[in-house]
């Protein structure tokens, strides 16, 4: 039976590939917007850090270690997605007022 | 529960890569972001949902609420003032400090992985583990003080200029294999603590020293590549916490900045090795000064005067538009163009700006559709047939040296073709180089027009004689 | 060896997926090919070496070594000629043969491991890996009865025409409706093996009343789709057997047959439903009569004078090409064209022929350089500039109806428009229309010369002419 | 822990997209020897007709079934890509020969 590293792996190896099709196909005039939603979503390691937080045997240091990671990545969760819809909302093809 | 959570895990990272396959055209970008924005919360909650119990399987409950909770409205408190606040023209420092946020986030939790661990360090912080454990570590710490380095440099808090000293590159390279033979150590023996710490300040040390010699013009590409490291730094987490969806999401983050890299690294003709142990900007700076050469300056009338007269006009905006701040101006310029029956268009280079695609957000900024923003090659064509072309604050990616002159430092940098209009305009404040800091032979052609001033204050003045014309 | 198994497998599924981008391009396809070779050698070697003990776990040896030697031999045996002996003509067959070949494997292998794991059916045989197992053995089933008999009819052994009868289309509903039925009780109750051969019994027989209702002009993309559900049922059987390799090359191979199909239902104006159940061909070939009209006809000498005073030939090659196996004459065409100093380009819609892409092969095998085929809607722009359109063995794919009469099965099919060109001539056997059924306006038109003759003997014809022209 | 069906549908996941993102590039010019590509790749379920004849324990029907399945997907295998190599080699830019 696999382990859990040769499993990850196997994912690792497939979410490469297709992250450099994806990548490669985003229109050059979103490259900044692209930017801040990979960024974004990167900010996915929210789920280690409530992880490591709120595990029952927390230790204090795991708990602030734990809460200024929260902190960070929830800060960037937030802003990185509103900043980012911020973005892509002015991109206009037709000029709509006047 | 935990079944559920596995479930909802799939549909997130599924949204995740839907997210990133909509950015691929304007018209659906939205969608991709909300996309995104969908996955990460369903993801949040699939994680409360699934919590393991205190064996470690099975249905459980979250500890330290307060602690949890606390931190989530602590980031969104901060986290949406940035959002809004945030100027265009910071675009780039916003994006520094936010993978600054993350690898930083990503270092602490596999800090306190390896300590919270260390009581069954024999079967939790196995050889493979711990790899993918300073893995993360190494990048996150070194990500983290990077990213600030990067964004003070933006910000202009900190020196543009690149700081080198002798035997640089000897130093930063020695400074690394003292970390990662730690890292090796650690991950021999995992049971060695004291060592965790001289192993941490390493990295966040090397973050540092890897930044300093780099120009603040190059700070860009360096985004790009810390990017990837942020999202490799999620991925290692994903291979010890065991969650396929971090090691995914990481991926993607990780294959995005490498690609953008890239495309900046080929579109000024450069090679990594020489964007991260170059000193590029340093070293030219010095070569700018030639023997006088004799050009061409005019006033905003005399200009406007040449605008009007035109019936096609392509803008090349560049890092000074960014500067001046200069976006809703232009767009005014345009409105005014426009509306007496000038054909008028945008030539975006890919490395304008600070950042891949800056000039496109800050021109989207100014509600410019974006049709009318052209890529490179495909309006290098129409240089040729068009009356006038308009560069304002742009410098390097207009030098025609980078065609014909094999001796500059930008040679083989694909170039707009502004020479090869009728007649040329540049808008800028003197006859200082650009970030390349070498001169431009566009500025001493016979049909270049030099219009000395702040971007922003030139365009107005331009807008305030071109009303004027036509009345008269 | 186990584990070293797995990273193995790892590594030929990268090769499998790096097999597929490099087709994206004729000059990196033949080092796709190699990557996909050398990723399915990795995988049986592989597979060898980690093969289970009888405790299911940790090193084992292979048993039965006689058997799977013998069934390597005679697969190899019979492998090598039909790959070396098959006329490129005969590719669409080929290939619905080895979808049957392959779809039967995995439905053998399906029904192996049912009767195989009975007698640990508690926990061998749970829920979701017999749902696995009876999506695997029936699409095994159905595709490998469904393929034959798409093979018989494009080698024209079983009749081309559909075969219709009243409520058809309610007794095959019925008989999925059954099949799947004792599919969801086989999978509740997997110890139910008396229902396992009229299960299987039932995806056979459905498998060949699927395909006699379609017509055999549609059975290119009846082979698209039966292509993807090979591969979903090689997926299932990595679900069934807990094989990543298995899962990524059945998703790969399901994601192609469902693209292909998607763009030949396209290129066709057509939908999925209509292919499957519309029944098209055989409704429209009566509606092929209509009021005597009149055509201008041409003799190979003619012709050839035409050809020689052009300056620029467009090739539009179709089915009937393919039927006269005249590519190679075809290519002599060009040549002595070519040589005379005529500007030679090919004009390949994406449907023309048996199957999509079939006429780049069948000009490749005729060394015709790939630079000179040119895809529809590339090459659509250059017939108002060309002289002669010379269209040979196509029909439906240049009939103009398809832009015009909104009546006409074919309305919205986009064409190669053939009609703009200056002078048009088309070689086809009489005036009866293809696939459709219906008349072609082209052949109606001023500018129009039909060739009446079989498309090899009517090009040596004109090859023989040219030179002859030349001498005189 | 996820199960086995939960890692297997997230490979599926990942693997049709890539799928679908890489076949979609795919020329026209290589439609058909695409096809034949992916039905040999296919053929990777001699995987699971190998585990099937091999095993220690297999019946008189497993080793006739998966003597017969093998048989098939090696048949597919090697035709396959022979033939798609047959293929690939006619597509030349410039013409060699003359
Ligand atoms: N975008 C990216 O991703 C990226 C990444 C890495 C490096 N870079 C580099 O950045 C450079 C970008 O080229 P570029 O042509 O956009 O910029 P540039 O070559 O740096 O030139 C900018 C010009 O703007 C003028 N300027 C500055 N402030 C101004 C103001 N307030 N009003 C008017 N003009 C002002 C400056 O001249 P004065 O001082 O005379 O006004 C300067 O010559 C390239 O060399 C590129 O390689 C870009
Ligand atoms: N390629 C695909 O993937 C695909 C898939 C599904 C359906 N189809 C359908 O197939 C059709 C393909 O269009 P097409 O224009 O290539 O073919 P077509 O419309 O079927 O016409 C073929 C023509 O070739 C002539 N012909 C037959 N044998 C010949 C010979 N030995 N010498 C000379 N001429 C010969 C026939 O006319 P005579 O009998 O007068 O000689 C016939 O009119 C389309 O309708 C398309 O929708 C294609």
């Amino acid at each position: 039976m696999p382990t859990d590293l040769e499993l990850e792996l196997f994912v690792f190896m497939l979410a490469t590939f297709l992250g450099l099709e994806i990548i490669r196909k985003v229109s050059p005039l979103l490259h900044t917007p692209l930017m801040s939603l990979t960024n974004a979503i990167s900010a996915i390691s929210v789920v280690g850090a409530i992880l490591v937080t709120g595990a029952a045997g927390a230790t204090f240091l795991s708990k602030v270690l734990g809460f200024i990671a929260i902190t960070a990545v929830v800060t960037n969760i937030v802003s990185g997605f509103l900043i980012t819809d911020r973005m892509v909302k002015m991109f206009k093809r037709r000029e709509e007022k006047k | 529960m935990a079944h559920l959570t596995q479930y909802i895990y799939i549909i997130s990272a599924a949204l995740f890569i839907l997210s990133l396959k909509w950015m691929n055209h304007p018209a659906s970008s939205r969608r991709g972001v909300i996309a995104g924005g969908l996955g990460m919360v369903l993801a949040i909650l699939g994680t409360f949902i699934g919590f393991p119990g205190a064996d470690g399987v099975g249905i459980g409950f979250v500890h330290n609420w307060p602690w949890i909770i606390t931190a989530f409205v602590i980031g969104t408190v901060v986290g949406v003032p940035i959002a809004y606040i945030m100027p265009m023209t910071a675009v780039p420092q916003r994006t520094a400090l936010s993978h600054a946020c993350g690898a930083l986030a990503a270092a602490l939790v596999g800090t306190a992985e390896f300590y919270q661990r260390q009581p069954h360090a024999e079967t939790e912080l196995r050889a493979f583990i711990m790899v993918a454990l300073v893995i993360e570590t190494l990048l996150g710490y070194l990500t983290f003080t990077g990213s600030l380095m990067a964004m003070g440099k933006l910000q202009e808090v900190l020196p543009q200029r690149p700081i080198t000293y002798r035997n640089q590159n000897a130093v930063n390279f020695l400074l690394f294999a003292i970390a990662a033979g730690l890292a090796i150590r650690l991950a021999i023996v995992p049971t060695d603590t004291f060592l965790f710490p001289i192993f941490a300040a390493l990295a966040l040390l090397f973050g540092v020293l890897l930044i300093i010699p780099i120009g603040g013009a190059d700070m860009p590409t360096v985004i790009a590549i810390l990017n990837s490291y942020a999202g490799l730094s999620a991925c290692a987490m994903g291979f010890v916490l065991n969650s396929r969806l971090l090691v995914v999401a990481g991926a993607l983050d990780g294959s995005s900045g490498l690609i953008l890299s890239i495309i900046m690294c080929k579109a000024m003709n450069r090679s990594f090795t020489n964007v991260l142990f170059g000193a590029f900007g340093q070293v030219q700076m010095s070569t700018g000064k030639a023997e006088q050469r004799t050009y061409r300056s005019a006033s905003a009338e005399e200009a406007a005067s040449v605008l009007e007269a035109a019936s096609s006009v392509i803008i090349v905006p560049g890092y000074g538009l960014a500067v001046a701040q200069a976006q809703h101006k232009i767009r005014e310029l345009y409105d005014s163009l426009t509306r007496r029956g000038v054909d008028v268009k945008f030539g975006i280079h890919p490395v304008a700006g600070r950042m891949p695609g800056h000039m496109n957000v800050l021109m989207a900024e100014a509600d410019i559709p974006y049709d009318k923003l052209v890529e490179m090659d495909e309006i290098n064509g129409d240089f040729p047939q068009c009356d006038v072309a308009l560069v304002i604050g742009a410098n390097d990616v207009t030098n025609p040296k980078a065609r014909t002159d094999k001796g500059s430092p930008i040679y083989g940098m694909p170039i707009l073709d502004v020479d090869k209009a009728r007649t040329v305009m540049v808008i800028k404040r003197s006859m200082n180089p650009g970030f390349a800091g070498i001169d431009n032979d566009l500025y001493y052609m016979d049909k270049t027009l030099m219009l000395f001033g702040d971007a922003k204050a030139f365009v107005s003045e331009l807008i305030k004689e071109l009303p004027a014309r036509v009345a008269a």
